[in-house]
């Protein structure tokens, strides 16, 4: 049974297997414009309908292809590693929801050596790795509207606290930034920020430390989790410890997954973009960019389909609206779509 | 020997005393009722899969795929309760048990029977199971309002005011100790950890109590899979990530030889005890939730360096029995 | 049955013994790597245009580089019948280091050494406690897993380093000739400097002998002790000089840096042939399985296919590995004895 | 009770057992019957395959070839549950217990007593193991944890547990080794009542005077066969050597004469806290020193601690008349001492590695080029040379010491520490489990090595072997030196009784 063979003869079959292939492989290269959405991790459902959004804006595109992939889990590493072989597969452009600015910067300017198109979208690459960044929405608005949010459910006035995804998150923390300022506002000077605490968006996480701060802050009348994760589980941590009607959950979160909290009373009202046009547009941007249709240099404008045009400001980022803002009355008709 | 381990589970219980009261000076909420339920729901799984992780220890054995097969149980249910959210939890319990013994039981066919050791073999089923959940749910997620109501209900309803997840834990608990004390099969263990060679000589067959052992491990973390997905309302491919790591951890804190043959329900269950009152003080007390992981660390050396003079060998007995008793026999 | 006879004329050896010695394992566990190599590298050119692409083959030893250096140095723990779980967090706890030192100005040549200092003291401290204590080595790095990585997060918290000299960057990044990552490169060498070490010198000898039975080789005067601090310093070393490699590649230092890695490398090892209860292994042997890993993952990677299928893949082939042969002898043993039995039946 | 046809026929009867591991045949053809109230003796050098005929039928080792009847059935024996199911129990040479357990569990061990509910009847258990215990007349706890008890004790235990069984058929191997006199006479009688119980017994034993005092019958192996067997009443001393060995005693010991040197190795009054006290002796140059003892004397303590293998709390240890530094192995073989550990397959050679990699161990590094890299000529040549010297029997150096017959074993192991040149060897036990050739041919090597000018100590349990080639004896008894004899005092019965720890109980009530 054993295998009996010699190193040489195997190298050399190797080699020889290798060079007949080189030469057939490297002419078999499509024509077609490729795009690939590297997303934060498989399995999110916001991402699923990003590559719904993608899908829609591939159809009204002659020519172009979709790769929808990204890590399993949420980190820098698996990213890199799938643009490296998206590198390999020659794409024409890649969109990417970052999971560390800085860390995918290299790899993406190696692409963009390559020959690549690099954009981002939703958590945006560092400006040196990136033709330009497509926010959801502009930072301000989205923390602002947060702070609204609460203000609304509570009458302007109590303790506040924030559970975000991990330390890391780009977005989320530039939000929570966002949300300091303003606080800051005399209009919310009856706001209390109390605690910033980080659930690294996985759910058992997230509820013990929305457990905690039910615990260190017996005031405490809102969570605002800017996470879709976070959300769900600060808001089943309120429904499971009895507090429906005292501490009101609300942030950033996915009417399909919210729908039930909303009418079990834990959440009152929450917000999101919306992620099937976010993802249209990114896509639709991209194939646009990638066969010279656009620079998407700053201060310049793309075409984008049945969602118009993007303007990109100086800084090489673009934005889309204000997020929307979902509560008992619509989050059913939009919890059938995503 | 007893002695000494009694010794010892008392030490730890002072000391987990000892940290609740310095909990309590910081922030005397973490002794309210509310705290102490959470403190007990959250230790229930983290207690039933430490018991079951020490079986494995206690016959030189780790099991690292507790964690996966808890994710990938987790999920099956959770995905059939989508498909049929009015399925009886009674079924769902059923389902979760014997998708977790067939889990394990493959761990335990590798290890008893095919003879690889248990560290290698759930290495790879770990990777192999938890790859599974992602093929399963295609990466998806199952949320709340997609399972059943009764299959998320269920762990968190109350009976005599604790959650039935705790009395499930208790009862768990009360068979593993029965089982380790009172039944041969269990005490065997003991022997066959302690010294395996020894252990064939009275006639104590190493291979089926491992597979035993693995079915056991696999029969728990499938019902904790079940637990662990209704209790946080969601199922995800990294439910429960690293949470092998937990289990060892609270065996190790509580006592339990890795050398095999050495450990007691009670220890082990003080072991968990502890790191649930860490992770879930942390943030009451204000420290900075990045300071967990060094902690529980810490605690884990601190924990092997003091057990380590108990796991030491000590020199054969030569001497004292001259000082004691000169000859057995003489006076007769 | 035997009687004391003069022993037979002593007939010399035509090769060295220790030729003799890695032909006779060539022939069993590194032949079948190759073969498993050619294979998979085989269904990567039929599934992907874009596999056999000099540019991109060379691209692809990036993936596992800096995991390959950590399997040399596991696989002398493992020879030597322990384990090393902290190899993934001194990568966290070295890259916060080496990213604290570049914020503050320290130039290139300080943050390779200082990199590999900070990996060489959590390696050190590790085979400290295991030795002093003698505590089982997979518990103390259970530990020292969590602390390791949990010092980088009291260290850096939701921060990051991201600023690097630009020098710097060239040893992850850059290339020979624009096609050699420097990264292979060192890869290479050190798996050369561990071939020779392990198979060619004195101490990896004394490192089988442990593996083999640490007890006698105790008797035999091996301070035991000293080569298990060894291997553990040896390891951290080697953890360091990975995260100075990942820092450099990535460009940005965050305390969950190469997570799970531990469980990847201990995989390849036994992949490698590396026996997990010690005694036995090859560097070859798990270079070659590093190759295959990195082209499987490579492979699967050109197709799109989710990271973690790979992780099934890992898991399956790691079990398969090791069961076929056992299962192999057995039923040729079973063979064997029915075939015995048959004729004076 | 038992009517004249049961008697006649054997409660357990082996016919033409075979048993090989890997290419060394252990046993080869043997026959073996047991008859009720019967005491048999089976006898043979060490090696002779007798612990293997016990694991055989304990259901520990399954035999290759070769049929066992129970009251004339056959059977097939698995495990030891099955041993157990047909009335076979026994004690075996080594001591297998459960350190962390208590003696009650320790006995029971295997079959643990089960109440109606089928849970375990713990307060039975330690009811019927203190009665066990008191019918020993031990004065041993049922419910101390075995890492309390000292060899002694815990071979009683071990008697224990065969006495926990209802069986039929009793086998004690070596039972005495570690016990006393008066332990001695207490398991006489016991072993009378089982006789007298209609129990078959098979005793093995090395000491003659235990076999004449206790058996019926006896049995004969030498190297795995089956040399014959007969009434006790019908042979003599001499007759049972002859058939042992096969050859007469005194061509065994080929003791030099060697003028007696300097003093090179002197310890005095070395100690630790819980296994000897008070050990004092002098090595000279060219001296063969003999240590006696019971097992559990804390003989290879001692020998381990010198080594430094041991913690010593006090003493001093000088070699050449230079204080000696012993905190490791190392520092100690640099001294030139070397050791032959008892224990050959766990501490003296690394079975899956090759014979010739054995024989370098302690020397790759003298012999490695710059002291780094591997010298593979040097090191086959070493090999080579003490491959002939020992003439070790083996197809090639490369071959794995595991193949090797544990006479070849052992010599491995010996070769492994001249190849550094020692100055003091000590060999523990050196002709352990080894066949007869093997063993004539250390003794033959002990003789080349003090001729040579080294100083050897053996520490052997078989008395023949060690006034064979001692020029002096040291005996121990519970981690005490108790009697030191020159070779003109040899006298068997004088080193026995302070071994058994007569002479010294002599020497208390003196004092």
């Amino acid at each position: 049974m054993s295998v009996k063979l010699h190193f040489g003869k195997l190298a050399a079959a190797t080699i020889l297997a290798a060079a007949s292939v080189l030469g057939a492989s490297l002419a078999a290269r499509a024509d077609d414009v490729r795009i690939a959405m590297v997303v934060k991790n498989l399995g999110n459902g916001f991402f699923d309908a990003a590559h719904e959004g993608g899908e829609e804006a591939i159809k009204a595109l002659p020519g172009a292809k979709l790769i929808y992939t990204g890590p399993t889990t949420p980190t820098a590493e698996g990213q890199i590693d799938i643009i490296n072989s998206l590198i390999a597969q020659n794409v024409n452009a890649i969109v990417i929801s970052a999971n560390d600015p800085d860390a995918l910067v290299p790899v993406a300017k190696k692409a963009m050596a390559r020959g690549i198109t690099v954009m981002s979208f939703d958590a945006g690459v560092a400006p040196a790795g990136r033709v330009f960044q497509l926010n959801p929405s502009k930072a301000d608005l989205i923390g602002r509207k947060q702070i609204e949010m609460a203000a609304k459910t509570l009458g302007g006035k109590g303790e506040i606290a924030i559970l975000s995804a991990t330390a890391q998150a780009t977005n989320q923390n530039i939000w929570i930034a966002e949300m300091k300022k303003v606080l800051a506002e005399p209009a919310y000077k009856d706001l209390k920020l109390v605690d910033v605490v980080y659930g690294d968006d996985q759910s058992d996480k997230s509820y013990r430390e929305a457990i905690g701060l039910f615990r260190k802050h017996p005031d405490l009348k809102a969570i605002i989790a800017p996470t879709t994760v976070g959300i769900t589980a600060s808001a089943k941590a309120v429904t499971d410890q009895k507090l429906v009607g005292k501490v009101f959950v609300t942030g950033l979160g996915l009417p399909s997954e919210m729908a039930g909290h909303v009418h079990s009373g834990a959440v009152d009202t929450f917000a999101i973009w919306n992620p099937i046009d976010l993802g249209y547009t990114a896509t639709y941007a991209a194939f646009q960019l990638a066969t010279k249709k656009a620079t998407g240099a700053p201060n310049s404008t793309i075409e984008v389909g049945r969602m118009k045009s993007i303007a990109i400001d100086a800084s090489g980022e673009a934005a889309m609206s204000e997020p929307y803002v979902f509560d008992k009355t619509n989050v059913d008709k939009f919890a059938k779509i995503f | 020997m007893r002695k000494l381990l009694r010794a010892r589970e008392a030490a730890l219980a002072l000391i987990i005393a000892g940290l609740v009261g310095l909990i309590t000076l910081r922030a005397p909420v973490f002794l309210s009722m509310g705290s102490l339920d959470t403190i007990v729901t959250d230790g229930a799984i983290l207690s039933m899969m430490a018991l079951v992780q020490m079986l494995a220890i206690l016959t030189r054995g780790i099991d690292l795929s507790v964690s996966a097969n808890m994710a990938l149980t987790g999920m099956v249910v959770a995905l059939l309760s989508r498909a049929h959210p009015d399925m009886a939890v009674g079924l769902t319990m059923a389902l979760a048990l014997g998708l977790g013994l067939l889990l394990g039981a493959i761990n335990g066919v590798l290890i008893a029977y095919v003879r690889i050791p248990p560290i290698v073999v759930t290495l790879g089923t770990m990777s192999v199971f938890r790859g599974l959940v992602f093929q399963v749910s295609g990466g998806a997620w199952v949320n709340a309002h997609e399972m059943g109501p009764g299959f998320i209900g269920f762990p968190t309803a109350r009976l005599f005011g604790l959650t039935s997840i705790v009395w499930i834990a208790a009862l768990v608990i009360l068979i593993g100790w029965a089982f380790l004390a009172h039944v041969r099969k269990g005490r065997e263990l003991y022997a066959l950890g302690g010294n395996p060679v020894a252990a064939r000589y009275v006639g104590i067959d190493d291979t089926h109590n491992l597979m035993l052992v693995y079915a056991i491990i696999g029969l728990v973390a499938g019902l904790c899979g079940y637990l662990w997905v209704a209790r946080y309302a969601v199922a995800y491919t990294e439910i429960a990530l690293g949470f092998e790591l937990n289990t060892v951890a609270a065996c190790v804190i509580g006592g339990v030889g890795m050398a095999g043959g050495r450990g007691s329900v009670l220890g082990c269950l003080l072991g968990a005890l502890f790191l649930v009152i860490i992770f879930n003080a942390l943030p009451i007390i204000d420290v900075s939730p990045f300071w967990q992981q060094a902690i529980s660390g810490f605690v884990i050396l601190a924990a092997v360096i003091l057990n380590s003079r108990g796991d030491r060998p000590l020199g054969k007995l030569i001497l004292r029995r001259t000082e004691a008793a000169p000859v057995a026999g003489a006076a007769s | 049955m035997t009687l004391t006879h003069p022993s037979r004329p002593v007939r010399p050896m035509p090769k060295s013994a220790f030729e003799t010695r890695l032909l006779a394992l060539a022939a069993r566990w590194e032949t079948a790597l190759v073969v498993i190599l050619v294979v998979i590298c085989g269904l990567n050119t039929a599934a992907s245009p874009y596999f056999l692409d000099l540019h991109n083959l060379f691209d692809s030893t990036q993936i596992f580089s800096e995991k390959g250096l950590l399997v040399l140095s596991m696989t002398l723990i493992v020879i030597t019948g322990d384990i090393d779980l902290s190899v993934a967090s001194i990568i966290a706890l070295t890259g916060t280091f080496v990213g604290f030192l570049a914020l503050h100005g320290v130039a290139t040549p300080w943050l390779v050494v200082g990199g590999i200092a900070v990996g060489t003291a959590c390696g050190a401290f590790n085979g400290g406690v295991i030795v002093r204590f003698q505590v089982p080595a997979i518990v103390v790095t259970i530990g020292t897993m969590s602390l390791f990585r949990g010092i980088s997060y009291i260290v850096l918290g939701d921060q990051a380093y991201t600023r690097f000299p630009e020098s710097f960057a060239e040893l992850g990044q850059g290339t020979l000739g624009g096609y050699v990552p420097w990264e292979f490169l060192i890869y290479l060498a050190m798996a050369a400097v561990f071939a020779v070490f392990l198979h060619r010198t004195v101490f990896g000898r004394d490192l089988f002998a442990i593996g083999n039975n640490a007890q006698a080789a105790r008797y035999s005067g091996i301070r035991v002790q000293n080569y298990r601090f060894l291997v553990f310093t040896l390891s951290g070393a080697m953890a360091g000089l990975a995260a100075v490699l990942f820092t450099s590649r990535v460009g940005a230092v965050r305390p969950n840096m190469a997570q799970g890695w531990e469980l990847e490398v201990v995989a390849t090892a036994v992949l490698g042939g590396v026996a997990i209860m010690g005694g036995s292994g090859t560097i070859p042997g798990v270079v070659l399985a590093t190759f295959v890993f990195g082209m499987l993952s490579f492979g699967l990677g050109l197709i799109n296919v989710p990271g973690i299928i790979m992780s099934i893949v890992t898991g399956t082939l790691l079990i398969a590995a090791i069961a076929t042969p056992i299962v192999v002898r057995r039923l040729r043993l079973a063979l064997e004895r029915r075939r015995e039995g048959n004729p004076r039946g | 009770m038992t009517s004249q046809s049961e008697t006649d026929r054997p409660i357990l009867s082996l016919q033409g057992i075979k048993k090989h591991f890997g290419g060394v045949k252990a046993l080869d053809g043997v026959d073996l019957d047991l008859y009720p109230g019967e005491v048999v003796a089976l006898i043979g050098e060490n090696g002779a395959g007798k612990s293997t005929a016990v694991k055989i039928m304990t259901g520990i080792y399954r035999p290759d070839a070769g049929r066992i009847f129970v009251a004339g059935e056959e059977v097939e024996v698995h495990d030891t549950r099955d041993a157990w199911r047909h009335g076979i129990t026994a004690v075996h040479q080594e001591t297998v217990m459960f350190e962390d357990l208590s003696v009650a569990e320790n006995i029971f061990m295997g079959h643990l007593e089960r109440r109606a509910g089928g849970f375990l009847d713990w307060k039975g258990m330690r009811r019927r193991a203190a009665e066990i215990l008191r019918e020993l007349e031990s004065d041993i706890d049922a419910d101390a944890a075995m890492n309390t008890l000292s060899v002694a004790q815990k071979h009683m235990v071990e008697i224990a547990r065969a006495l926990s069984h209802d069986s039929r058929v009793m086998i004690l191997d070596e039972p005495t080794a570690a016990l006393s006199q008066a332990e001695i006479h207490e398991l006489y009688g016991i072993i009378r009542r089982w006789q007298a119980q209609g129990k078959a017994i098979l005793y093995i034993s090395h000491k003659f005077d235990e076999i004449f005092a206790i058996a019926d019958r006896w049995t004969c192996f030498r190297d795995g066969a089956w040399v014959g067997q007969g009434r006790i009443a019908d042979v003599t001393e001499d007759d049972l050597v002859r058939l042992m060995v096969g050859r007469s005693v005194a061509q065994l010991f080929p003791k030099p004469e060697v003028t007696i040197g300097e003093a090179v190795l002197e310890i005095s009054g070395l100690g630790n806290a819980r296994e000897f006290d008070g050990i004092s002796f002098t090595l000279h140059k060219g001296e063969v020193l003999g240590f006696y003892g019971l097992v559990g004397a804390g003989r290879t303590e001692v020998m381990e601690a010198i080594f430094g293998l041991k913690p010593i709390d006090r003493g001093e240890m000088r070699m050449n008349g230079k204080p000696m530094p012993h905190g490791s192995p190392r520092e100690v073989i640099d001294q030139g001492i070397v050791y032959v550990p008892e224990d050959r397959q766990h501490a003296g050679v690394i079975l899956p590695m090759s014979i010739r990699d054995n024989l370098t161990l302690p020397l790759t590094r003298a012999l490695a080029k710059n002291g780094v890299f591997l010298n593979d000529r040097a090191e086959q040549a070493v090999g080579n040379r003490f491959r002939e010297r020992l003439s070790i029997k083996c197809a090639s150096l490369d071959q794995k010491v595991s193949e090797l017959s544990g006479g070849n074993q052992q010599k491995v192991v010996i070769g492994k520490w001249l190849a550094t040149h020692p100055g003091v060897i000590i060999l523990d036990e050196p002709t352990k489990g080894i066949d007869v050739g093997s063993k004539s041919a250390v003794h033959a090597f002990i003789a080349e090595l003090v001729r040579d000018g080294l100083s050897v100590i053996m520490v052997s349990s078989e008395l023949p072997e060690l006034m064979g080639m001692s020029d002096r004896i040291i005996v121990m008894h519970q981690g005490h030196t108790v009697r030191e004899l020159a070779r003109a005092d040899f006298d068997a019965e004088t080193i026995v009784a302070a071994a058994t720890g007569l002479g010294r109980l002599q020497e208390k009530r003196h004092a």
